[in-house]
């Protein structure tokens, strides 16, 4: 009974970039107990369509929390009508999130449930020190990425993020006032590096002790393939479409090597590793 | 004209199990770990586990879910660990609720389903869901429950192997559901669960590809409940036996007019993944309609339909 | 990336008629004149008027309708005033319009529909849709069309009395809907119809009675176009012959769904109740599809289908 | 291609009395085009209510319509919660409305289309002079005779009403406005008489020439068979359930010396004599 959908307060919904929005919710209840990398679930009110839109977890404030989302179909195109002061129906955060080492693993556990034997630990080690971490995102896989840079920073890690995007590029000023390094890529060329991101780090190599990404599923594979050959641990955060969002219904799994795994509970983090990638 | 009245009974009896009320939930749409960070599971008249078969099954690839207007669709494929890890596992746990048990049994051979129900012989739970109406299943399932011969025989030869009462799940994609019914109720079977999903299909015509790796898949959801309620009235008036009834029930007053139409029970699927709180909720506004319209007890809803 | 390119060729051909688009009305949702009072009647591919049968037929008692999630039932009962009086005081009026003519056909009886056809024979129309599957209707439609033996015999007997050709509109409401497509083809069916209405009931758990007079009535709407959806995809992978997809279209894209699915045209039914404009909207929103995925005709839509 | 759905703006919604709400709409193509008993089809914008909401004109104004409605169901609970300035989808005017005389009748014509031999014509010649009439209406049927009782006087006819409520009245003063007799009753006799209207008319017998009626069907039956005793003539205003609300669908009959007719495009009114009560 720990679990809840909530009826929060919009304090703002803007656009950001064609087709992107950001939306800031006041609510205390999710932003002091969640972490880079879960996500909530928003249940439209169209009453036509029934099932909950997970969406990430971007900024993390002491009573707000920011969303980024892109206007895809209808639940999005709902939520983008949406105005100030208007109430929408959130869950509280779901999923396990970026493990971001020692210090903010007993933080995650209060939210956050594994069975024994499943917490990944291949890399945890790397995670201890001010390490040199690389976060690649692509498209709506980049807001996830602005908590998870923030709480590492905390850690006193080094960070370089590398972002990628069709053509127009969003949350950048996020990332600069991190005071990190920051690459862009566009597909179009219209800003910074033309091409992918994983077109620009074959292009640009760097060392880097470890790696976070979010994106879509063929950036996040190759991006897998290129760590397990540099021998670097890299998280990922898959996405998939769900039904429940909370585990319930077995709509969202991502073959594992240890098989299924549910995205929503047991996900939506998982490592490199253990995902098949050509199931 | 307001009287005092005591508190309604909301208790059912199927196959000569008293449930504390009428709600379950629909088998593949709970799973008491994540659901009980919800609610209260000692709330519900009965858990319906999701399917169990006699070995592990991989289920079907993503995407396993679609939505559709008041609807979705789903081809999970009945993933699940297998029964001796359910029993190792996941009953243990659903033994300590004080709620009654129900394990949802899926098969793709008659062999599959005479290994989990023997295996469940020794176990405490109170009754067995045999679902032979699971459209997600390339190679059985369904086809069990489409023909009534099928139906009867597999009906009766569960019926031989299983300590608990069973109730046969049926599916809605069939012609005459109540020939598939009177054959099940002849060979024993102790109630009836209607409906399963319909066979649907959805295609993004963005992508231009079947929304759904495995093409088809389950209709569930409000957009199917007139289907559901047609079935269990015609069910209702064609066998004697229980019926717990399903289908887009997403209020107090859907599983009314369930009962109206002659259920004895009612599980509660697609409405829990929206709202994670649903059977805890319908079960709260089913209470207020009976207080509004002065029902005492499930028996009085039912008797309270008038069929002209 | 913008070129210049010619305007979408929306022509489609069904048993060698060609209509100037593919959008259709559903039978029993349109009426020329009341329809005609919202939009231009020969911007249509076709008109599918409502169920004509030999005799007057008075229909149900109200209430007729009912409103159900996503959807709604229908107990309407194939209220017409006969054919004599559909030749003599509606079909001059139609063939007025630009557009071609289709008559359902309705009946109880196979000679029923035998003095329909009979009496169409030299009338001016374009084709027959031959409903027999209407579930508001106790003594016969429905039957014809959920045995496939039943379904093929009437087939025959009407193909060897019509003049024009007949498209067979099939009931949902059966295990295998494949089966009875091939059975109607097999017999000469120039096209199929898919679908006519789930058979649904609502009850209204305030009056505590059926919410319809005939308790039982036709699921319309978007609810149920998944089932829709998958039935003229199996069919589309069953026969050859061409089919008229309907069942919750409420959109281009739903329009484009079917099509992908294997229609040859589509019927706009519900969507014209709570839109009386919709088959035109829909038309405009068909084209907008195609202009946005720069597909030139239906058949590119159809083939632009990536079903691995 | 005369009629429309449009868009059109509401100018107020209240609550008039315990679950009765008034809604004016600025709409100057429906009031210049319609007569009193027709009625406008409101569409509930919650996506998985489908079907058009039939509502009688109660109050046609130079720019203005006003609606009044009972919340019964889901459709009138979401009017009940729309606000000023928020713009609805609502139908040009359907049916026929009341027969009140030949000044009229040609207005009527241009907006209601019946086949030849259709016009009732019983009581036609009593329209014609400045004649007592008698306005009867049950609940929610009482809205309608508010347009009714209006365009009456404007024909210089002598004007009495009935209407019955449950508990509480409404529209009293609308009535009172138009400076007729009026005579309420509640059924729980909290105000007025205690009764329904036909026991008030079986009580205090008056003459009357015409009769116009509007509300349960119980009413209506009663009513009709009344005034067939008295041989006056009565129009009736039928309620069935819709489908369409525009003639298409076949949905809404009511059973009529000549079979079934449609309520939406044929009705609402009918002749009393004309309706077949015992079908
Ligand atoms: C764990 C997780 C985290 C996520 N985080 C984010 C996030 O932070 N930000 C974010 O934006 N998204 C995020 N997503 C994705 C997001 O959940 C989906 O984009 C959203 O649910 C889509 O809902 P919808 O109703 O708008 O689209 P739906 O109607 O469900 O349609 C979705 C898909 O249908 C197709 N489609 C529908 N309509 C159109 C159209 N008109 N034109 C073209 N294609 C169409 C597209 O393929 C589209 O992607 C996340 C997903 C997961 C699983
Ligand atoms: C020609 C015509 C003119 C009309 N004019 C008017 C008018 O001027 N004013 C007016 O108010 N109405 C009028 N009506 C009736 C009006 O159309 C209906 O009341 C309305 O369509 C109901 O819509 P709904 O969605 O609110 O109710 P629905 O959801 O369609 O439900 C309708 C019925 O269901 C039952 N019901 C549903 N929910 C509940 C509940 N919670 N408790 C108890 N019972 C329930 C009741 O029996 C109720 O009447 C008119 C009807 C016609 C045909
Ligand atoms: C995601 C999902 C998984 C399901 N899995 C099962 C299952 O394992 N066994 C079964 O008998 N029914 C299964 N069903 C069917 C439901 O139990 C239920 O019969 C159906 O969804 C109709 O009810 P609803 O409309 O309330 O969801 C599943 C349904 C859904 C939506
Ligand atoms: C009010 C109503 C009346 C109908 N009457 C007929 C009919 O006379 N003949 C027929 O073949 N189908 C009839 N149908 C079925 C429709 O033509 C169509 O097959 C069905 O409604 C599914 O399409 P839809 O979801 O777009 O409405 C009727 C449907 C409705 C809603
Ligand atoms: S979406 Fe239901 S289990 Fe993940
Ligand atoms: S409601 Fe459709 S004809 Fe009247």
């Amino acid at each position: 009974m720990t679990k809840k959908i909530l009826e929060e307060r919009i304090t703002s919904n803007q656009k950001i970039a064609e087709g992107i929005f950001r939306m800031t919710i006041y609510s205390p209840e999710i932003a002091q107990n969640c972490t880079p990398g879960q996500f909530v679930n928003l249940y439209p009110r169209g009453r036509h369509t029934l099932l909950p839109r997970p969406i990430s977890l971007c900024k993390i404030e002491d009573e707000h929390i920011t969303l980024v989302y892109g206007v895809v179909g209808q639940g999005t195109q709902e939520f983008s009508e949406y105005t100030q002061g208007q109430e929408l129906r959130v869950s509280t955060p779901q999923g396990n999130g970026f493990d971001i080492g020692p210090s903010l693993s007993e933080k995650m556990s209060k939210f956050t449930v594994k069975r024994e034997g499943e917490v990944p630990t291949l890399g945890r080690s790397e995670l201890e020190a001010g390490r040199q971490m690389t976060l690649v995102g692509g498209g709506l896989g980049v807001p996830s990425l602005v908590a998870l840079a923030k709480a590492l920073i905390t850690q006193g890690h080094h960070i370089r993020v590398i972002c990628g995007f069709r053509t127009e590029p969003y949350l950048i000023e996020e990332f600069e006032a991190l005071g990190i390094s920051l690459y862009v890529t566009t597909d179009s060329g219209d800003y910074g590096f033309k091409g992918t991101v994983m077109d620009y780090i074959c292009a640009h190599p760097f060392a880097s002790d470890y790696y976070y990404a979010c994106g879509p599923k063929p950036m996040l594979r190759e991006l897998a393939a290129y760590c397990r050959e540099k021998q670097v641990p890299v998280q990922v955060s898959m996405e998939e479409r769900m039904g429940c969002g909370y585990g319930a219904c077995l709509g969202c799994v991502c073959n594992t090597q240890r098989g299924y795994k549910k995205v929503c509970s047991e996900g939506p983090v998982f490592l490199g590793e253990e995902v098949d990638w050509y199931a | 004209m307001l009287e005092l009245r005591d508190k309604q009974d909301l208790r059912v009896t199927i196959a000569g199990i008293t449930f504390s009320n009428p709600i379950t939930t629909a088998s593949g749409t709970f799973s008491a770990k994540e659901s009980g960070y919800f609610y209260d599971l000692n709330e519900l008249g009965a858990v319906i586990t999701k399917g169990v078969s006699s070995h592990a099954w991989e289920g079907n690839k993503t995407p396993r879910i679609a939505e559709t207007y008041g609807g979705m669709l789903n081809a999970v494929g009945l993933q699940n660990p297998g029964i001796d890890d359910f029993i190792a596992n996941e009953l243990p746990w659903l033994q300590k609720l004080d709620t009654k048990i129900i394990v949802n049994v899926a098969g793709k051979t008659p062999e599959d389903y005479y290994t989990v129900v023997e295996k469940l012989w020794h176990e405490k739970i109170d009754l067995l869901e045999i679902n032979i109406s699971c459209p997600n299943i390339k190679c059985g399932g369904i086809g069990f429950g489409t023909s009534p011969k099928m139906a009867a025989e597999i009906t009766k030869e569960i019926k031989k192997r299983a300590r608990q009462p069973i109730i046969m799940k049926l599916t809605p994609n069939v012609t005459d559901i109540t020939e598939i019914a009177k054959a099940v109720e002849a060979e024993g079977a102790d109630g009836v669960s209607l409906i399963n999903t319909l066979l649907g299909m959805k295609i993004d015509v963005h992508t231009r590809k079947p929304a759904l790796f495995n093409k088809t898949g389950g209709l569930s959801g409000p957009a199917i409940k007139p289907v559901a309620v047609r079935m269990v009235y015609q069910v209702r008036r064609s066998v004697g036996i229980p019926i717990i009834g399903l289908g887009g029930i997403m209020t107090g007053e859907d599983a009314a007019e369930f009962i109206m139409a002659g259920a004895d029970a009612v599980s509660i699927g697609t409405a829990a993944l929206l709202d994670p709180g649903a059977p805890i909720r319908i079960k709260k506004e089913l209470i207020a309609y009976m207080e509004r319209y002065h029902f005492n007890s499930i028996k009085e809803i039912r008797d309270g339909f008038i069929d002209l």
